[in-house]
């Protein structure tokens, strides 16, 4: 892949890029089926229930049917709604979601574009998706929906800032913004122990980031009934749901990445194994907690939800900071 | 006979037990009472005769009788009843001549040791003076009851022994009983809407006449019997538990406002003794708001609130709790149909709101005074006002 | 409806220059948190509420005014229909009113069975309320396990009277089916492991601190305002009032046991969640005492007249439901039917607390609220 | 914190548990003796003694009956009985009166249908309707 990053452009060259982003996204699409599969497997045995088990074998072609249904559905437009934002609103949405992964390192061969700045990429590209949603909840001309919108800009911009400050210390202690370095740099020991603070710190505004359980406020359904997609249906519908879980994707990748040592094996003596494995490993359980959460924690008040990102995740993410300058420099030799 | 009153509180109890013992003396005062009651009876009998004819037809409730139609009815009736056990037979060949449903209620007649249970209360009562000469002959009877009382076993724990002694010559009584009551009732259906048979009504008319006013005493009697039948026995002029706290609300109110804002107090034996009163259109506000402020009574729950169409006029009623006090009133307030209007309780109690718009929308009574008078269950547009008794659907093609 | 909420407010006035607007909300008839078919006009400033009106009667199917043309037998499929999550109640205050106005006796076999009917069914709707409740508040798990416990009380009641939640099982003067044989068995058991399980749901919920969080200090109000308002049940013990009907009033054969009315003095909407539990408990522990002493044999059916008649004047009875003080009001004319029978219905009494409850709240304040006040629309509209 | 671990350790071991869901339609649902399913009516006993349709709350039970065809018996026959299922509540109170247990309950209660009249049930489809009778009435 980096060879052909640093080739000059042509229609060779072209092709394979595309023909990589295809083969990416399909990736992506099926983790997505299977997420939301295993989602709702997971949900229902902790809820005593056995989960989809209709379509195909073990229910393993529902989220496949569900998917077919909502592409094969009318494509509603509520009357007043602003038609083009009303558009664009999914795809706002969405590409962002998608675009993070190009940084991701799968794995030691397994990655697409290698930027210095590759966090800094993510975290920027991962604030566009706000836009898309508050763009939905206005074009649709419906309350409830700007509702959600505006919950989901005050939210999303709030965490935004202790997510970004959380991950400082990471970079302080590693030097680089480069994802790989940042991987690279935790063979001896996972960032997971020397930056627990800024873990816990990053887990929280990540759920929050993502809109999801105990932050869900912006879909709220039992307080906005849907939030800011309650008047779309069809695929501009399944667009939302497949930023949700897509961005989902990034962000277990993100995590895994910055706190779990990435591709890299419990142990040196296990490196026998693939580095893919480990990644989906520990990817997967971030997932499963994701569930997890999901099936047991009720919902945060929208204004515990800002008084929290402000007054508890901030200060601590800031005492992470420089906490972990104050070491480095010792480390360096400052004192 | 209420739920309440089965569960021997222990006063109750205390006075079942010594009911038991003073069994014998109970039943000879009653013998006693009745001679005095035909005595009495003839003196007021004349006074008697209109009063049977309102109160038979259309069944009115003893809730509306002053205290001393009450206690007049009762004299009367009580002697009535003596001569009562012949009509029985009269009644009972009204009753077959009747619609299948009277048949039902003379096999109801027939079946041994019918309890007491089955009777309405009037019926009880009355039953009880026809029957008490007839009991005592009955020993068959008393063994019957006596089982029947068993199987009822509510206060089987205390006292076994002297409670199914107490209750086994009640339910002697109650058998014999059950013959007046049919009678009763053949004779209020002949008298009410339900029989058009002709014939049926021509029995039934010399009955009623005779009945109707032993009903109306009978229900006097009820206040008492509804607790226990042997105090009733043994001073039928007992009162309600609850006849203090009545008398402390009327002479209260009159206090306050004069004896004329209340139009009838009484206490609802129907209604597990709850006080009730009448207030007066005009001045129920005031009222309402004593009832709420003053120390003495201190209402300051708003149990119930609702309207009743009687078709000759709308009656709103309330249903108080004192939380201080704990106790509870009814009252009622009555107004025209035509101009149906009752001041609002909303700002006294805040409960009122909602009951009052419900009122209004199903009933049509205004409140002056309520501050969001609209419908609430049915749509804004909708025409009529659906509990009236007169209310027709409203129909647009028509 | 001609109501000054529809007139929103357009302050162009504000020191920051900016137009702010109030926008008037529409929450139900179909929202999944109002429970049913209730629907909330809310006038919100950003999310927070200036004024809300309930409008209800979406579920009006006028009951009282059909009852003016039924027996009291056929009333009672009808009381089902109005609070269909504790119909046992609603079958009992019919019949105990018809039976205060008759005098009736009841067979201590038949009390006792209603009454552990009626205790079964207050845990199974409190068990609903605890799911629901908690499914307002963004939990979807314990929805989930209340309603497993709550089907073990449904298939009791299925095994009783053949229906699992429109029973029609009491009759004027006793009940229609004994026990089957095995029965009290199973309810012992459910009983014994109701008790175990509630300590899990606290585990589970009790000590969330996010769940914590959103409920201290919400939709409070004092004693005054909730006897002003004709609260009843949970709502008006959460203000410290210790008043049931179960024991200031028995009816049925409820003082024959032992149990607690728990009471808080907070009145927001946590003390009203420990006081349902609490509830719970108490219920589970009444159901012990007379499974316990159910006696093992006797009539369930007094002897009653084969018409109903009721003699002519009124009565009004009230009982504990599991959303607070239930009545009957019956005016007779000695006829089959009644003249007019109301019901007081406690969630729609105590709704009308809500409008108050919301005004300065927080969107999502007013779903955990209204979810606290424990409504049933079935009962509201009547 | 505590609290929130707790609710995650409760869940957690409910991930293994036993399931309680049904194979409901896969498996037929057993309901107990006493259910109140649809009901079963069978013509031979009835002797058009009006009952249930007047003790019916929702007035859903329609029927006629005709005179007996042997001249030398009294009484009648049932000839038409109509149960609209749009209405009915299967409150019970028809099997109740019935004097000759005609009209039984069943343990049936599968009635959806796409149109409303197939709702009404006439006299041939109750007495087909005859599996799963109740015994006790």
């Amino acid at each position: 892949m980096n060879t052909l990053l640093q080739q000059a452009p042509s229609w060779g060259t072209t092709l394979w890029f595309i023909v990589a982003a295809v083969l990416l996204l399909a990736v992506v699409l099926g983790f997505v089926t299977y997420a939301i599969y295993f989602e709702r497997k997971v949900i229902g045995w902790m809820q005593l229930r056995i989960g989809p088990n209709r379509v195909g074998p073990l229910g393993l072609l529902q989220t496949v049917a569900d998917v077919a249904k909502l592409l094969l559905k009318e494509d509603i437009r509520p009357q007043h709604a602003d038609k083009a934002l009303f558009t664009l609103a999914p795809i706002l949405a969405y590409a962002p979601a998608f675009a993070v992964l190009a940084v991701m390192p799968f794995s030691d061969s397994i990655r697409f574009a290698d930027l210095g700045i590759g966090l800094l990429y993510y975290i920027a590209l991962s604030g566009i998706t706000v836009l898309g949603v508050i763009t939905a909840g206005w074009a649709s001309n419906n309350k409830y929906s700007l509702i959600g919108g505006l919950r989901s800009a005050a939210q999303m911009i709030s965490y935004e800032v202790p997510l970004v400050m959380s991950v400082v210390g990471i970079v302080l202690l590693t030097g680089s913004m480069n994802l790989k370095d940042i991987v690279e740099a935790q063979r001896d020991v996972w960032n997971i122990v020397p930056q627990f603070i800024g873990f816990a710190v990053f887990i929280i505004a990540a759920q929050a980031e993502l809109n999801r359980t105990p932050f869900d406020l912006p879909e709220a359904e039992s307080e906005l009934v849907g939030g800011y997609h309650v008047e779309y249906s069809g695929f501009r519908f399944a667009m939302f749901m497949l930023a949700e879980y897509v961005y989902m994707f990034g962000m277990g990748a993100l995590i895994t990445i910055l706190f779990f040592g990435g591709w890299l094996p419990i142990h040196p003596s296990l490196d026998f194994i693939p580095g893919i494995v480990w990644f989906i490993l520990k990817f997967s359980i971030y997932v499963f907690l994701q569930f997890w959460i999901r099936a047991t924690m009720p919902r945060l008040r929208v204004d515990q939800l800002m008084s929290f990102a402000w007054k508890v995740l901030l200060p601590v993410a800031l005492f992470n900071i420089l906490l972990t300058a104050v070491v480095v420099s010792y480390q360096n030799g400052m004192f | 006979m209420s739920d309440e009153k089965r569960k021997p509180t222990p006063e109750e109890k205390a006075a079942a037990a010594a009911e038991a013992r003073a069994k014998a003396e109970a039943l000879r005062k009653l013998r006693e009472q009745e001679a005095q009651a035909s005595q009495e009876a003839s003196q007021v009998e004349p006074s008697q005769e209109p009063q049977e004819e309102v109160s038979a037809p259309a069944a009115k409730p003893v809730s509306e009788m002053t205290p001393e139609e009450k206690a007049a009815a009762k004299k009367a009736a009580a002697a009535e009843a003596i001569a009562k056990a012949k009509a029985a037979k009269e009644a009972k060949e009204a009753a077959e001549a009747e619609t299948p449903v009277a048949e039902q209620q003379s096999e109801a007649v027939a079946t041994p040791a019918k309890p007491v249970s089955e009777m309405t209360p009037e019926e009880k009562a009355a039953a009880k003076k026809a029957a008490a000469a007839e009991a005592l002959a009955k020993a068959k009877a008393a063994k019957e009851a006596k089982e029947a009382a068993e199987t009822g076993a509510d206060t089987v724990d205390s006292a076994p022994d002297a409670d199914a002694k107490a209750k086994a010559a009640a339910a002697a009584k109650a058998k014999a009983a059950a013959a007046a009551a049919a009678k009763a009732k053949a004779a209020r259906e002949a008298g009410g809407d339900e029989s058009g048979d002709d014939d049926a009504k021509a029995k039934a008319a010399a009955a009623a006449k005779a009945k109707a006013a032993a009903a109306a005493a009978a229900k006097a009697k009820t206040a008492q019997a509804t607790g226990d039948e042997a105090p009733a026995e043994e001073a039928p002029k007992a009162p309600s538990k609850n006849q203090p706290y009545l008398d402390k609300y009327v002479s209260r109110i009159s206090e306050a406002f004069g004896q004329e804002v209340i139009e009838a107090s009484y206490i609802n034996e129907l209604g597990k003794e709850v006080p009730t009163l009448t207030i007066q259109n005009e001045r129920w506000y005031q009222v309402a708001q004593y009832l709420r402020d003053d120390e003495q009574l201190s209402f300051e729950y708003l149990s119930d609130l609702h309207g009743v169409d009687y078709e000759d006029r709308l009656e709103v009623y309330y249903h108080f709790y004192s939380y201080k006090n704990r106790q509870s009133l009814a009252v009622k307030v009555k107004t025209s149909r035509e101009e149906s209007k009752v001041a609002s309780v909303m700002d006294l109690w805040h409960g009122a709101n909602w009951n009052e718009r419900e009122t209004f929308d199903l009933l049509g009574i205004h409140f002056p005074g309520h501050k969001d008078l609209r419908r609430i269950l049915l749509p804004d547009d909708w025409v009529g006002y659906p509990l009236r008794k007169d209310y027709v659907q409203y129909d647009e093609e028509v | 409806m001609n109501h000054n909420i529809l007139t929103t407010h357009v302050d162009t006035s504000s020191e920051t220059g900016l137009r702010t607007e109030e926008m008037l909300l529409n929450v139900g008839p179909q929202h999944p948190s109002t429970h049913g078919v209730f629907r909330l006009v809310v006038k919100i400033d950003g999310e927070t509420i200036k004024e809300a009106i309930p409008v209800m009667g979406y579920l009006h199917r006028g009951t009282e005014k059909l009852a003016e043309n039924l027996t009291y037998t056929q009333i009672i499929p009808y009381t089902d229909r109005m609070d269909y999550v504790s119909a046992m109640t609603n079958n009992y205050v019919l019949c105990h009113a018809v039976e205060t106005m008759m005098g009736l006796e009841i067979p201590e076999r038949a009390q006792f069975l209603r009454l552990i009917a009626m205790e079964l069914n207050r845990v199974a709707s409190h068990l609903v309320w605890w799911g629901t409740f908690l499914l307002d508040i963004g939990a979807m798990g314990p929805f989930l396990y209340a309603f497993r416990d709550r089907e073990t009380i449904l298939d009791l009641f299925n095994e009783l009277c053949g229906a699992r939640m429109t029973f029609n099982y009491m009759r004027v003067g006793g009940v229609k089916w004994d026990a089957p044989p095995g029965w009290i068995d199973k309810a012992k058991e459910f009983v014994q492991y109701m008790k175990k399980e509630l300590n899990n749901y606290h585990q589970l919920v009790t000590g969330n601190e996010i769940f914590i969080n959103r409920l201290i200090g919400i939709g409070k109000f004092d004693t005054k305002t909730a006897l002003d308002y004709s609260l009843s049940g949970v709502m008006l013990r959460s203000t410290g009032v210790k008043w049931d009907l179960r024991k200031d009033e028995p009816y049925c054969i409820y003082d024959r046991f032992e149990f607690d009315v728990p009471t808080a003095t907070e009145g927001d909407c946590m003390a009203r969640y420990h006081l349902r539990m609490a509830e719970i408990e108490q219920s589970l522990r009444i159901l012990e005492q007379a499974l316990e002493q159910f006696p093992s044999e006797g009539e369930v059916m007094g002897k009653v007249p084969r018409v109903i008649r009721p003699p002519a004047g009124e009565t009004y009875v009230r009982i504990e439901s599991p959303r607070g003080e239930i009545g009957c009001y019956i005016a007779s004319q000695g006829k089959d039917k009644p003249w007019r029978l109301k019901f007081r219905r406690p969630s729609f009494t105590n709704l009308q607390i809500l409008p108050k409850l919301l005004q300065g709240e927080n969107l999502s304040n007013m779903v955990a609220i209204l979810g606290s006040i424990d409504i049933v629309l079935g009962e509201v509209d009547c | 914190m505590l609290g929130l671990a707790k609710g995650l350790g409760y869940t957690f071991k409910k991930l293994t548990e036993k399931k309680v869901t049904h194979f409901y339609p896969d498996v037929p649902f057993p309901m107990p003796p006493r259910f109140r399913g649809i009901q079963h009516f069978s013509p031979e006993k009835c002797i058009v003694c009006n009952q249930c349709a007047r003790i019916c709350p929702t007035e859903c039970i329609q029927l006629t009956g005709k005179p007996h065809p042997d001249p030398e018996k009294k009484g009648k026959i049932i000839d038409t009985y109509d149960i609209n299922f749009e209405l009915c509540i299967l409150c019970d109170l028809c099997t109740e009166v019935c004097p000759t247990e005609a009209i039984v309950m069943t343990n049936n209660f599968e009635l959806a249908a796409y149109s409303r009249d197939e709702l009404y049930k006439n006299l041939k489809w109750l007495d087909d309707n005859n599996t799963n009778v109740r015994e006790e009435n």
